[in-house]
């Protein structure tokens, strides 16, 4: 933390940027919400610790039009989307100053409230120890236990773009988890098992749109569902079709391009496991056309816009 | 027919060899130099086994001589793997007798210097399961 | 059973997107060559299976369609050379992900018809009805305002 | 508001028998917007036309719906009726009541629903439709011709034959290709250079046929019709035009040390040279990277009995620019050196030698005047083995995957020349199959065999290697189930034949597609051979595919056929149902260029007001290149926002059919 104070000042002192995305404490001493901070505005309140889950990615799509050069810290998992946008061309890389930043995994305080805490006051972490303050007493909890799902699964630790990175060899000290496991579950449910399921899940969507809002892949610059001209706009789900389309015609527009940053799950509240679906994508196109890791560099083609003489036939799926 | 059939299909398991990737070019056994001892040659065992006619490879003796230098391996333009086939239809036979005629632990002992690498793990593939 | 019995009444609604140069003149042949085929089939004229948005599909069930067939040239003989690769991929995954939803992946195919292959288009569409009627009415994705 | 007319044929009984026509009409006249609707025995005959016409005329339709058979069939015919009544072609929209309805099913009343379904389909669709313009394009009348061998030379022959200007691009310092290196040709045996050389010297003084040789193809931009290309004109250092070819400079040349390319290797030639004597243009070239001039600064010999002036050590690559309305490639390709397959011993061994290596040696223009002496002592060889598959047909890295397809025939060639030679040779042949599918070709490896006693062996070889000065190739015969030992003199190499190595970059300029071997693809496999999916780009030769001479010569015309049906043209007529980007909507994301077949698709940054005081914004958006897109499609499905939509075949229009089906 007090290496990457440093990093920013020398770096926003001496002219190589002119403002810097990252997060900053909020209302809470746990909040955490992402801020763009400026030689003016100083750097205080810019904190980096296990509470900045955010993924900063997106943020550049307007911050690289501003003028003058933006740095960004840039987690490991949230590289991957920036790559994609860098490939995609909704950055200006230029502009674009990135310092990479450990992480050891990220604490969910929502699953620190799950613990049954309420009344909470004050959040710290102490090495291996989350200390939790409320207004009924002090309990201590054990960080891999309130470790963001997201993270559980943690692709590599590997900052794959920037100008300058920031080591540590801290680690979360977990053992990650299969990540196609609950995609696994599903699919060795029976189709009505899997549909009651979904059925279950989106029909509590509420159109919030925070799922795209979040997503960094989700960028266009009018959805289509916000466009009258597509005919299939739609600002809220009026009836079971359009809670299972809308996010059908999500998870397909971002397929072979999702990096799995799993913000969509994370913000969605209404905790409807969108990841799922995008997983389920992922899953299919690495075993039928190749593990294929979207944002892993700037240049690759995706698996839908590439193809092989080979490919399977689409009977494969029925023929299950 | 079937347990034929079964054999052929554990043979090509093992070996991991498809045997209709073949071409009939015959440069394995243009290559092999144990073709002369060999009753069966290369390009004999992958159309022998291809067509399931496997009991009198296993009842040969070009199984034994086959040197396993892997050179009709190394030539083969379709990457067909004459060699591991013949390997295949060795290990079938030794797994039939059950036995190891050699336990790597008794080895050191029968070391020579001038004995090419090779032979070694010829032999290990040969004279033991 | 009432399902059952009333399957053979069923008239599903099927949607098939055929692509110009192939499998659209292969039904076309289909009809030269007077080979018949349930009426419940209606063809949309694509240039390419590689036109095909999922949007469609899901359009089409959501207004009613039972089954949704996409036809197209022979992987290798597309007139753009390279359009039914493209599709082969962006349609397995489209029904991977109406499977995954629980929506009977039946109601979903892609097959390859030539402009030579006339038989081959009658036979797959009557098939395809078969599978369609024996899985009844699609229920599952469905706008129910859409249809009375 | 539309205005929709519905026209219903009877298509004498072949409708009416099955679909009740009238309730057709009847039911489409229900629909909305539709203003006129009526039916008729023979729509496509000229009274039914007229029928059509006077009713856009007299009710001022805006959209038609023709219900009738195929629009494969008489969609054209529709859609012209309609711009006689003044009303856009492509708001006609046909509904197949024919083929797809009354032909294949019995039952009328199903029959007559399935047509009103269909009609209704295409009525929603029409009101949908734009009037679409197709884009004209001037055509430069040019043609350029990228390789100078005998696909080349045809093709340019046969273009500047039909009155077009022609010109010809070779990177070597003549034209002629491998074809001249060729001693004689089968299977009839006449000898290359007599058939080729006329053909060379043609081109050369073809009044429409301007030759770039020791030229290469830097820069090509445009599109069908309007193609600008730069090229390299690499620096001879010497003058063209004063040059007489007299050949004295060459002779004089000190510096006769490097290795003959004309000839494989065999032999040297000068650092100043005129690659054969049948060259043309018969120029040298001086190679500065052999040239005593250039190394050392002293020298000048070639300057000096230069009478004509001709040697200009000053003279730079100059780089021209000129327009074209087509291209055709025809760059060829080249013979392996099986360098790879060490157990053939060709490093090794200067008796092994490939097949256009022997060709060389059997000429009598070649290193050793036509007598066949084998390169290591200079001896005439009597026992020969030919290897035939020498890299063809191989899964491994060092194999192609392809059959080079004349192997067979020349390695046959060979053996009968050979015996015909020296009929004391001993020849033998190792194959694995032998092919030979071609007019006369079975006749003439079986004289080889009955005739000539060449003996063919059924089989490979495993390894060449020497003893007692001899070649000993070891083979199998698999027809004798055993392993033999061959004595030889000489081993020949069938090498496997790949594409030119500069074909890749040329490919990607001109966003010519090409498979996994390198070779060019064409637009249809059977149906559009010799031309390149890319419009205006053709394929001439063996930069598509192994073929022989006559092969080749038939689709250098072919493709030069293609040519002139272009440049005879004033415009091109666009195909108006092409893809476009929605500005406004575009990312920029390039997921669209990713997939589009023909490289339509370009990039540009666009200033755009947002809002807020004065503010602009710049956006990265598609541009598609209409003249370009062929209308696929490929690229609306990839883009997420919609804004790349398909002129003609809308997302809207699509659906708009849909929900008419569904309905």
């Amino acid at each position: 933390m007090q290496g990457i104070i440093e990093k920013v000042t020398e770096l926003l002192d001496n002219g190589t940027v002119d403002r810097v995305l990252a997060w900053k404490a909020g209302e809470f001493s746990y909040d955490r919400t992402p801020a763009v901070f400026d030689k003016e505005s100083g750097l205080y309140g810019l904190v980096y610790d296990s509470f900045c889950v955010n993924n900063l990615s997106k943020y550049l799509i307007e911050e690289s039009k501003k003028d003058g050069k933006v740095l960004v810290l840039m987690k490991p998992c949230d590289s991957y989307g920036l790559n994609m946008l860098i490939k995609e061309h909704r950055v200006d890389r230029e502009k674009i100053y990135v310092l990479g930043v450990p992480c050891k995994c990220k604490v969910s305080v929502d699953k620190i409230k799950a613990t049954g805490l309420t009344g909470i006051l004050d959040i710290v972490e102490e090495g291996n120890d989350i200390k939790v303050t409320t207004v009924y007493g002090d309990t201590t909890l054990d960080r891999k236990d309130v470790l963001c799902d997201k993270c559980m699964v943690c692709k590599d630790k590997v900052v794959v773009v920037y100008d300058e990175k920031i080591e540590s060899d801290e680690t979360a000290g977990i053992e990650k988890l299969d990540r196609m496991a609950e995609v696994e579950a599903l699919e060795a449910m029976t189709p009505d098992e899997r549909f009651n399921f979904w059925r279950s899940q989106l029909s509590k969507c509420i159109r919030c749109n925070a799922c795209r809002n979040v997503c960094p892949i989700c960028s266009c610059t009018k959805c289509v569902f916000d466009n009258d001209n597509t005919g299939i706009s739609s600002k809220a789900n009026v009836d079971s079709f359009e809670e299972n389309m809308f996010h059908i015609v999500r998870a397909y527009h971002v397929a072979g391009r999702c990096t799995d940053c799993g913000e969509c799950s994370r913000v969605c509240p209404q905790n409807i496991p969108l990841h799922l679906l995008n997983r389920k994508f992922i899953k299919e196109m690495n075993e039928l056309y190749g593990t294929y890791q979207a944002g892993t560099d700037a240049e690759a083609k995706d698996p839908l816009t590439a193809f092989t003489k080979e490919d399977a036939e689409p009977s494969v799926i029925y023929n299950r | 027919m079937s347990s034929v059939n079964n054999e052929r299909e554990e043979i090509l398991r093992m070996s991991g060899v498809d045997p209709t990737k073949c071409m009939k070019c015959g440069k394995c056994s243009g290559t092999c130099p144990a073709f002369d001892a060999m009753e069966y040659h290369p390009h004999q065992f992958v159309s022998m086994v291809n067509k399931g006619n496997i009991e009198p490879l296993k009842q040969s003796n070009a199984i034994w001589q086959c040197l396993s230098c892997f050179a009709c391996m190394e030539r083969c333009p379709r990457d067909v793997k004459p060699a591991k086939l013949i390997e295949a239809v060795r290990l079938t036979v030794i797994r039939e007798q059950g036995m190891n005629h050699l336990e790597s632990e008794n080895v050191p002992c029968m070391l020579d210097p001038e004995l090419p690498q090779q032979a070694i793990v010829s032999a290990f593939r040969k004279y033991s399961k | 059973m009432q399902v059952n019995e009333s399957s053979k009444e069923f008239k599903p609604c099927i949607v098939a997107f055929c692509c110009n140069w192939c499998s659209y003149a292969g039904a076309d042949l289909a009809g030269s060559n007077r080979l018949s085929y349930p009426a419940d089939v209606k063809i949309i004229r694509v240039p390419c299976s590689c036109r095909v948005n999922p949007l469609f599909i899901l359009r089409a069930f959501q207004r009613g369609a039972d089954g949704v067939i996409l036809c197209g040239c022979h992987p290798g003989d597309c007139h753009y050379t390279t359009g039914n690769y493209y599709a082969r991929r962006r349609m397995t995954m489209l029904f991977s992900m109406l499977d995954y939803l629980g929506i009977e992946k039946e109601r979903t195919r892609v097959e390859w018809v030539s402009a030579a292959e006339g038989a081959k288009f009658a036979a797959t569409m009557n098939d395809f009805i078969s599978t369609v009627q024996s899985l009844g009415e699609n229920r599952k994705l469905r706008d129910l305002r859409c249809k009375e | 508001m539309h205005k929709i007319g519905v026209f219903v044929c009877w298509c004498g009984s072949n409708i009416a028998a099955t679909v009740d026509v009238k309730a057709v009409a009847e039911a489409a006249s229900k629909e909305p917007c539709v203003v006129y609707a009526t039916d008729y025995q023979y729509m496509c005959s000229e009274s039914g036309q007229n029928l059509i016409i006077d009713a856009i005329k007299e009710h001022n339709l805006t959209g038609v719906v023709i219900c009738s058979c195929s629009p494969r069939m008489h969609e054209t015919t529709f859609r012209k009726a309609a711009q006689k009544a003044g009303l856009n072609p492509y708001m006609v929209e046909i509904a197949n009541i024919r083929e797809q309805c009354s032909w294949i099913h019995k039952d009328m009343a199903e029959a007559t629903a399935k047509a009103i379904v269909l009609a209704r389909a295409a009525i929603a669709k029409v009101q949908l439709n734009k009037p679409l313009i197709a884009g004209e394009s001037e055509v430069t009348k040019r043609c350029l011709v990228i390789g100078g061998g005998i696909a080349g030379i045809q093709t340019a022959l046969d273009v500047a034959e039909a009155g077009f200007p022609v010109d010809i691009v070779e990177k070597k310092p003549t034209i002629g290709g491998k074809m001249a290196q060729l001693d004689k040709t089968f299977p009839t045996l006449d000898c290359a250079a007599c058939i080729l050389t006329p053909r060379m010297v043609e081109a050369g003084a073809h009044e429409n046929i301007t030759l770039h040789t020791y030229s290469e193809v830097e820069e090509v931009s445009g599109f069908v019709g309007n193609f600008t290309v730069k090229i390299r004109k690499k620096a001879r250092k010497v003058k063209m035009d004063l040059c007489t070819g007299c050949g004295l400079c060459t002779e004089k040349c000190p510096m006769k040390k490097q290795p003959n390319e004309f000839n494989m290797g065999l032999d040297k030639r000068g650092a100043i040279y005129i690659p054969f004597a049948q060259a043309v243009p018969k120029v040298p070239v001086i190679d500065v990277e052999a040239c005593l001039k250039f190394k050392t600064g002293k020298c000048g010999i070639c300057s000096k009995v230069c009478t004509a002036g001709a040697i200009d050590y000053e003279q730079q690559d100059e780089i021209i620019e000129q327009k074209y309305g087509a291209i055709v490639l025809a760059t060829g390709f080249d013979q392996i050196k099986p360098t790879k397959f060490g157990e053939l011993g060709y490093s090794q061994y200067p008796d092994v030698v490939t097949s256009l290596e022997y060709e060389r040696l059997m000429n009598a223009a070649g290193p050793t005047k036509g007598h066949l002496l084998r390169p290591s002592d200079g001896k005439p060889p009597k026992e020969i083995v030919f290897v035939q598959c020498v890299g063809s047909r191989g899964q491994s890295c060092r194999d192609k995957s392809y059959c080079s397809k004349v192997c067979c025939m020349y390695t046959a060639k060979h053996a009968i020349l050979t015996k015909d030679h020296y009929p004391d040779t001993n020849i033998h042949v190792f194959y694995i199959d032998e092919r030979t599918p071609g007019k006369n070709f079975d006749e003439f490896y079986r004289r080889a065999v009955e005739q000539y006693g060449v003996d063919y062996i059924k089989g490979q070889v495993g390894k060449v290697y020497e003893e007692n000065g001899k070649l000993m190739v070891q083979g199998s015969d698999l027809l004798a189930n055993e392993q033999i030992t061959l004595a030889a003199d000489m081993v020949v190499l069938a090498a496997a034949i790949e594409p030119d190595k500069t074909a890749r970059s040329l490919g990607t300029m001109l966003t010519a597609s090409m498979d996994t071997n390198d070779f060019f693809t064409e637009a249809h496999a059977k149906l559009r051979p010799v031309e390149s999916p890319t419009a205006g780009v053709f394929l001439s030769g063996m930069c598509q595919g192994p073929k022989d001479i006559p092969e080749t010569v038939s689709q250098a015309g072919a493709a030069a056929v293609k040519v002139i049906g272009l440049l005879t043209k004033d415009k091109l007529l666009g195909n108006p149902c092409v893809a476009h980007s929605d500005e406004m909507l575009c990312n920029g994301c390039s997921q669209c260029a990713r997939v589009c077949p023909y490289g339509a698709i370009t990039y540009v940054d666009k200033e755009f007001r947002v809002p807020g005081p004065k503010r602009v914004e710049t956006r990265r958006v598609a541009v598609v290149n209409e003249a370009v897109c062929q209308g696929c499609g490929a690229c609306t499905v990839t883009c997420p926002s919609t804004a790349m939509d398909l002129k003609g075949f809308s997302n809207r229009q699509i659906m708009s059919e849909v929900d008419a089906i569904c309905k």
